[in-house]
């Protein structure tokens, strides 16, 4: 189920993308795109009744059943990627706003 | 129209990734639905046992001990471990993208100043939690390979400690300058660290010190040494987009 | 010196000479421009001791060259007119804003022929030609037009283009470059023949400006500078006859298209080719009726020669195409000479525009005679070498019955009076215009090269069977049946022709003209502006001159007849919005245009992919 | 020899000059030399196709990198390409040696990687890179518009390798590929990671109807950031396409025409529309981007050989090209071409240059750019198909006419009409031509020499074992 939803996110990320002309809301579009794939993707290493991938001194045995740590780890570098784009495309975003007034993009003078 | 359109394209990519996901035809299924996954068949199996370079059974918390990889949270042990490479692309990603805020934002600056002055609790209750702050980063990314957490989550705090200091404080200005050798600094450790592997074990960004038993604080070689450097280096990072946000060009 | 004189030998020369031209001309402009004169009269002797040796393969690097019949002859008359042309080139060196740039192309033009002609393999025959594509290519905007030279590349990139595809599709088949193997493979089976035929045949009429192809003629001739528009119009464009010999002649097309429906003797293919050469003759005679710039008319009864040309080669019975080497050589003679004189009179005067001139029969007498031998050869009159290929032609076209063809011939044969006959009473005859009053005599050096070729000429219409030995030695190494001469006369299927006799009916002919002339009270001579009307004196010479207006009623017939440009201008107009369009579409500033573009094309490859 | 050290080294060149901001030229300097040299000694040592494992994890559990004569190729292309841009720009680095430094390591790690998740992160890294040295051409507006593009791209790119790893549980591109072979995973199952994986990559690609970013981006582009992003970066992702269709594209065959046709629309349609443009950048740009559908093309009908010639070449011309006009563009203040006639008269060796590599990227015999054209056409008959052929001859038609337009306007000053005279010549100044001139020579000449050289033995060469040696050096999949 929560697959489903995290594919339904993504494509509301694309709606959003196809549907906004503001700056802000391109930037919300995507990040909603962005948090979809990164639950798609952690859930495809869940495994049923599987533990959290850390040994601990309760789960010390690596012989128990454990989810798939390797999608984790690509959904955390997913997120930083994220992070640093959406740093730089809101700098964009202010810098642009400096120059035309607005965050509109059709708004905007020039090409 | 236009959003009915969009809806429609919308729907029909869903349709298209939810037919060959979900419902392939007779055949055509590979895809492992939800939950319904055989570790066995995916190469994490191994990082879960640490048998990549030799044979290993089964690893014990607590008891294991100089395995190829002595992270007990398996996760960081992919990340800095097994994967140690995309961790470098990443840090960079960062990097390069904290590089460019603060290139697009950049001009003589100063902060941008609120309407209200702070008052004196805020001022410095916010230094008794940015104390506090700091401690909680460092313990997370020094605690990486044994609890959840590591480098970037810990970076992520310290740096959330400082816009703490940023809003709490109309005069407050971080040292930027600190910020960026820290970062180069750090950056520039983790890769030299990389090339010191390639002469020592003959492998870029190899784990080349002893791994310890699997559980304690002095495990898993280098693991705890790069996620204190990206915990360094993402905490001034986000710092210093914190710092080009919230300053405001001089006007000429 | 031990080196042997080789196709190599004359290669490396040529290709070092143009280096050479370069460098001479960057220190001094006529020394420059005289390598470029020794040059090819140097390569010319090679070529023509090497007759001997014919048969035999040279290897240069990685190119392999074999000398044969036809490649020697194109050879012969491709170095003929460059060298006589380039005595020109010293003239021109002032006028030029790159004259080393040009010497150096002039050469690597001639290179480029050479190679083209002697090439063994079909890559060699490929990096030639496209060599004598761009070498001339950058030499034409160094005229009056950058369009022209534009023009002349989208044609000629057709052409050669078509080319690459039937070479590398004849490759595929047979597993060989080689050109006459493959050629001979490609005979033996109708789909690769006739890939190869349409392919390289369209590359030749291109080449040779055959309707539809016939545009870049006039713009490319007409703009070219004046001294390369005689080797564009004398030489480069006869390297379409070679191509067209190629897969006409050479792969035996009467063999390879004996399954296909026959038509008037030939199979339907070569007649479609011939029909093209009857379009291009109707069109290409017309056209030049109405040109007003001198050289745009030779270059559009290029045209109309052309269509002669390729007829010859696609009927591919022995003395059509006899009739056409005969024709590629006369008209190389006959159009190098008469743009000669083209260049000669724009050299004194400045322009080639038929209005603006006039009356330089008395400046310019001998330049006058050059250019009157050179029409009437190309009109095909006797004594001259154009009526010899004219006659062989018709006779041929009449045998085998092509009716239509053989008209649109005869049309163009006598449009061609028309228009040959416009640029001598305009430019030589009538009165002088006031502008040319101290015009003088074409220099000697330019003479020089302007009665070589009118002499050739002559000599050649009096005594054809020189070249038509040597043509008929090349039917018959590539298989087919060859001239029959008796003594002086060429032999036809249904009656014969002996220049020699007809030289002798024309000269008494003539002595008669001559004796009336001579005996006939002389008019008066009149200057241009003599006159007055309305008791007013004229000061707009063009409105007064001899050929202002001078085939009106024939230019209001066809002023509604159809343009080719018009068509491939809406081509590319085509191509040009249909590019707007995508700029406009796809590449949009706006994210949500292009995220509705990707969303679009995934949303189509991946049905695309599940049907 | 481990090509780690080629991404390594501008890693920590980046980190080391952010600390010490005055060195940062000094340093990318050094590293584009470095990087140029030991790929150079790289493929003098080189052996055979090897993976080299990084952190000592063998694939497919850990990073690969992939060392064979296909990515060797790529590695040499891409480290030339940008260090003949950098030295052709050096004045426009300013302080954005840092950024250069990181996309440098991107694009070798695009090259060099065997894993599909390190590729994401390279691919990336780049993306971020080029995101912040297209604001040097000050149109945010594009590049907010890219970065918009950008980041969906790599979004489906991530979620088409996500998939892959639960179908076949691993991300080393070989590895997959094997289990594909063993498995027997039918096409149908494959069309959803490859549509997507397309897509994501067909974004950075540039073609039709994906890359639509382009041509705000780059038009007024500079002298450094245009060249780098239609070269270096386009070969980079160009290259993983072939990697990728040459191991992990097991496409049905309505999958195939489906993208062949995609290709192909971009080869017609970017070549119609550079017809169609008046300023020389812009017509560079969709050259290119014809010449990627090219590229594309071939290496979806399985031509190896031929896909890597034509993108060599392409590489290798409009570097020069692009480089020239951005730089005539920059001195001049326009890049029309109407208003540039007659430029090459005063600067000739530029002129010399620049027409090199026009000729060569029209394919003309005697430059490099005919050998490629050659290989393409003629791999592709020898495949059975004889429709493609017809389609690029007759686009090289289009694209010669273009071309030969801008070579005839910028060679003569005349008017229309006119002869062209030295009195009516206009005025040009460029300022420091005579190193780009140097370097355009440098490169025309090189284009010649490898334009005549393997013709010496064309045959040898076009129906030599390089396709199969490329493949068998794919870790023999």
């Amino acid at each position: 189920m929560i697959q489903y939803l995290s594919i339904a996110l993504m494509l509301v990320g694309i709606y959003g993308l196809l549907s906004q002309r503001n700056m802000i809301k391109l930037i919300v579009s995507l990040n909603i795109f962005e948090i979809g794939l990164n639950i798609f993707i952690v859930s495809i290493g869940f495994v049923k009744d599987g533990l959290a991938p850390i040994l601990t001194s309760n789960h010390n045995s690596s012989a128990l059943l454990y989810v798939d740590p390797l999608p984790q780890a690509m959904v955390l570098t997913a997120i930083v990627i994220g992070v640093g784009i959406t740093a730089l495309a809101l700098a964009l975003a202010r810098k642009l706003y400096k120059t035309h007034g607005t965050y509109e993009l059709d708004e905007m003078e020039g090409e | 129209m236009k959003q009915v359109v969009s809806i429609l394209l919308v729907l029909a990519v869903g349709f298209f990734i939810f037919s060959a996901l979900y419902f392939p035809n007779q055949g055509d299924s590979a895809f492992d639905s939800y939950g319904e996954v055989d570790l066995d068949e995916r190469v994490s199996s191994s990082f879960i046992d640490k048998n990549v370079t030799g044979e290993n059974d089964e690893v014990v918390f607590g008891e294991s001990a100089n395995l190829e990889d002595g992270s007990a949270n398996y996760v960081t042990s992919v990340i800095v471990n097994y994967r140690s490479f995309d961790t470098l692309g990443e840090v960079t990603v960062l990097f390069i993208s904290a590089f460019g805020v603060g290139l697009l934002l950049s001009g003589r600056r100063k902060k941008q100043a609120f309407a209200h002055q702070p008052n004196f609790i805020l001022k410095y209750g916010a230094r008794l939690v940015f104390g506090i702050m700091v401690i909680f980063g460092v313990y997370m990314f020094s605690h990486g390979h044994l609890a959840p957490g590591g480098g970037f989550p810990g970076g992520a705090i310290i740096a959330a400690a400082l816009l703490l200091l940023y809003l709490a404080d109309n005069d407050f200005r971080a040292k930027m300058k600190a910020f960026k050798v820290t970062e180069g600094i750090a950056g520039s450790i983790y890769v030299i660290l990389g090339l010191l592997a390639i002469v020592i074990g003959g492998y870029f960004l190899m784990n080349f010190l002893p791994t310890g038993i699997v559980g304690t604080i002095f495990s898993a070689g280098l693991i705890p040494i790069i996620y204190v450097l990206i915990g360094l280096k993402v905490g001034s990072e986000i710092a210093g987009i914190v710092d080009s946000f919230l300053t405001v060009e001089v006007e000429k | 010196m031990g080196i042997s004189i080789g196709v190599g030998t004359i290669i490396v020369g040529l290709l070092i000479s143009a280096v050479l031209a370069y460098v001479l001309t960057k220190i001094n402009k006529t020394t420059g421009a005289w390598v470029t004169v020794l040059a090819p009269f140097l390569a010319l002797a090679a070529v023509f001791l090497l007759r001997d040796s014919i048969g035999t393969t040279y290897s240069l690097f990685f190119l392999e060259f074999e000398l044969t019949e036809y490649g020697w002859f194109f050879s012969m008359i491709m170095l003929l007119v460059f060298a006589c042309v380039s005595f020109f080139n010293v003239y021109w060196m002032k006028k030029m804003v790159h004259p080393a740039a040009y010497n150096m192309l002039y050469l690597l033009a001639l290179t480029g022929t050479l190679g083209a002609f002697m090439a063994k393999d079909f890559i060699g025959l490929f990096i030639f030609w496209e060599m004598i594509v761009w070498s001339s290519m950058f030499i034409i905007p160094f005229g009056k037009s950058r369009k022209a030279s534009v023009v002349y590349y989208a044609f000629s990139a057709l052409g050669s283009l078509a080319m690459l595809y039937g070479i590398f599709y004849l490759y595929n088949a047979f597993g060989s470059f080689n050109i006459q193997e493959v050629l001979k493979l490609a005979a033996t089976d109708t789909t690769a023949a006739l890939v190869a035929f349409i392919t390289i045949g369209i590359a030749g009429m291109v080449k040779l400006g055959v309707f539809p192809f016939h545009l870049w003629l006039p713009r490319a001739h007409g703009n070219a500078p004046d001294t390369f528009s005689p080797i564009l119009s004398g030489g480069l464009v006869k390297a379409g006859g070679f191509a067209v010999f190629l897969i006409a002649v050479v792969m035996p097309s009467y063999e390879a298209f004996a399954t296909q429906l026959q038509f008037m003797g030939v199979s339907i293919t070569s007649y479609i080719f011939i029909l093209f050469g009857a379009v291009s003759i109707v069109v290409g005679t017309l056209m030049a009726i109405k040109q007003d710039d001198f050289k745009k008319l030779i270059a559009y009864s290029s045209v109309a020669n052309a269509g002669y040309i390729i007829i010859g080669l696609a009927m591919t019975d022995a003395l059509s195409v006899g009739g056409a080497f005969m024709h590629i050589f006369a008209h190389a003679l006959a159009s190098a000479a008469a743009f000669l004189a083209v260049a000669a009179v724009s050299h004194r005067t400045g322009t080639t525009k038929m209005s603006e001139l006039g009356g330089l029969i008395h400046r310019m007498p001998l330049t006058y005679l050059v250019y009157l031998i050179a029409i009437i050869s190309m009109a095909g009159i006797p004594p001259m070498a154009g009526f010899i290929s004219k006659w062989m032609l018709f006779q041929s076209m009449i045998d085998n019955g092509m009716v239509f063809v053989a008209t649109a011939a005869f049309f163009g044969s006598i449009g061609s009076f028309l228009y040959v006959f416009r640029p001598l009473s305009a430019v030589f005859l009538g009165q002088l215009s006031p502008k040319h009053y101290k015009v003088k005599k074409a220099p000697v050096l330019m003479m020089i090269p302007m009665i070589i070729l009118s002499g050739l000429t002559v000599l050649f219409g009096i005594f054809p069977n020189i070249v038509l030995r040597i043509v008929s030695r090349i039917q018959t190494s590539v298989g087919m049946e060859g001239l029959q001469f008796d003594g002086t006369k060429i032999i036809g299927s249904n009656g014969s022709l002996d220049p020699t006799l007809i030289v002798v009916i024309f000269g008494i002919g003539f002595m008669i003209a001559l004796v009336i002339f001579l005996l006939h009270p002389k008019s008066r001579k009149v200057e241009l502006m003599d006159t007055y009307t309305a008791s007013e004196f004229i000061y707009t010479p063009e409105l007064l001159h001899y050929s202002h207006s001078f085939y009106a009623p024939f230019e209001r017939l066809y002023k509604n007849a159809p343009d080719t440009s018009k068509w491939y201008k809406a081509i590319l107009k085509k191509v040009s919005e249909i590019g707007g369009f995508v700029s406009y579409a796809f590449f949009s500033s706006k994210p949500r245009i292009v995220v509705f573009w990707i969303v679009i094309a995934m949303v189509a490859l991946l049905w695309g992919g599940s049907v | 020899m481990n090509p780690a050290l080629l991404i390594a080294a501008p890693l920590l060149a980046a980190f080391i000059a952010v600390i010490f901001k005055k060195i940062d030229k000094v340093v990318l300097g050094v590293v584009a030399v470095g990087n140029i040299a030991y790929s150079i000694v790289m493929a003098v040592l080189f052996t055979g196709a090897t993976q080299i494992a990084i952190g000592g994890f063998a694939p497919p559990f850990g990073i690969s990198l992939v060392l064979d004569s296909y990515s060797l190729i790529g590695i040499l292309l891409v480290n030339v390409a940008f260090g003949l841009i950098l030295l052709m720009g050096t004045k426009l680095v300013g302080r954005y040696g840092i950024v250069l430094a990181v996309s440098l390591a991107a694009l070798n790690g695009i090259v060099l990687t065997g894993d599909l998740f390190n590729l994401f992160v390279f691919i990336e890294v780049a993306a971020i890179s080029a995101y912040i040295m297209t604001t040097m051409n000050k149109q945010l507006k594009h590049t907010f518009n890219y970065l918009i593009l950008g980041t969906l791209a790599s979004g489906l790119l991530l979620f088409g390798i996500a998939v892959l790893y639960n179908m076949f549980g691993s991300l080393n591109i070989i590895d997959i590929a094997s289990k594909l072979a063993i498995s027997g995973v039918s096409a149908g199952a494959m069309v959803l990671p490859i549509v997507f994986i397309f897509a994501g990559l067909s974004v950075e690609a540039k073609l039709i109807p994906f890359g639509g970013w382009v041509r705000g981006v780059l038009k007024k582009s500079n002298s450094l950031v245009g060249p780098l992003l239609v070269t270096g970066y386009a070969a980079a992702i160009l290259l993983v396409f072939g990697r990728l269709t040459s191991t992990i594209f097991i496409m049905s065959d309505g999958l195939k025409i489906a993208l062949t046709v995609v290709a192909v629309a971009t080869l017609v349609l970017a070549e119609f529309t550079a017809f169609s443009k008046k300023n020389l950048r812009e017509v560079l740009l969709f050259s290119s981007i014809a010449q990627s559908g090219l590229v594309v093309a071939l290496f979806l009908n399985g031509l190896t050989v031929a896909a890597i010639l034509v993108l060599v070449n392409n590489v290798v011309s409009k570097l020069v090209l692009f480089a020239l006009s951005a730089k005539i563009a920059d001195d001049t203040g326009t890049d029309k071409i109407s208003e540039l006639k007659g430029v090459f008269t005063k600067y000739r060796v530029l002129g010399v240059g620049f027409t090199i590599a026009a000729m060569s990227l029209i394919g003309l015999p005697m430059f490099f750019g005919f050998v490629a054209k050659a290989q393409a056409v003629m791999s592709l008959f020898e495949s059975g198909n004889l429709w493609l052929p017809a389609v690029i001859l007759l686009v090289s038609v289009i694209e010669g006419i273009y071309i030969i337009r801008i070579l005839t306007t910028l060679w003569n000053s005349g008017k229309e009409g006119q002869v062209p005279s030295k009195d009516a010549q206009k005025e040009y100044k460029l300022n420091g031509f005579v190193k780009v001139s140097i370097v355009a020579l440098v490169i025309g000449v090189l284009i010649v020499a490898a334009g005549i050289l393997p013709i010496t033995n064309i045959k040898e060469f076009l129906s030599s074992d390089f396709l199969s040696f490329i493949t068998r050096s794919m870790g023999g999949v």
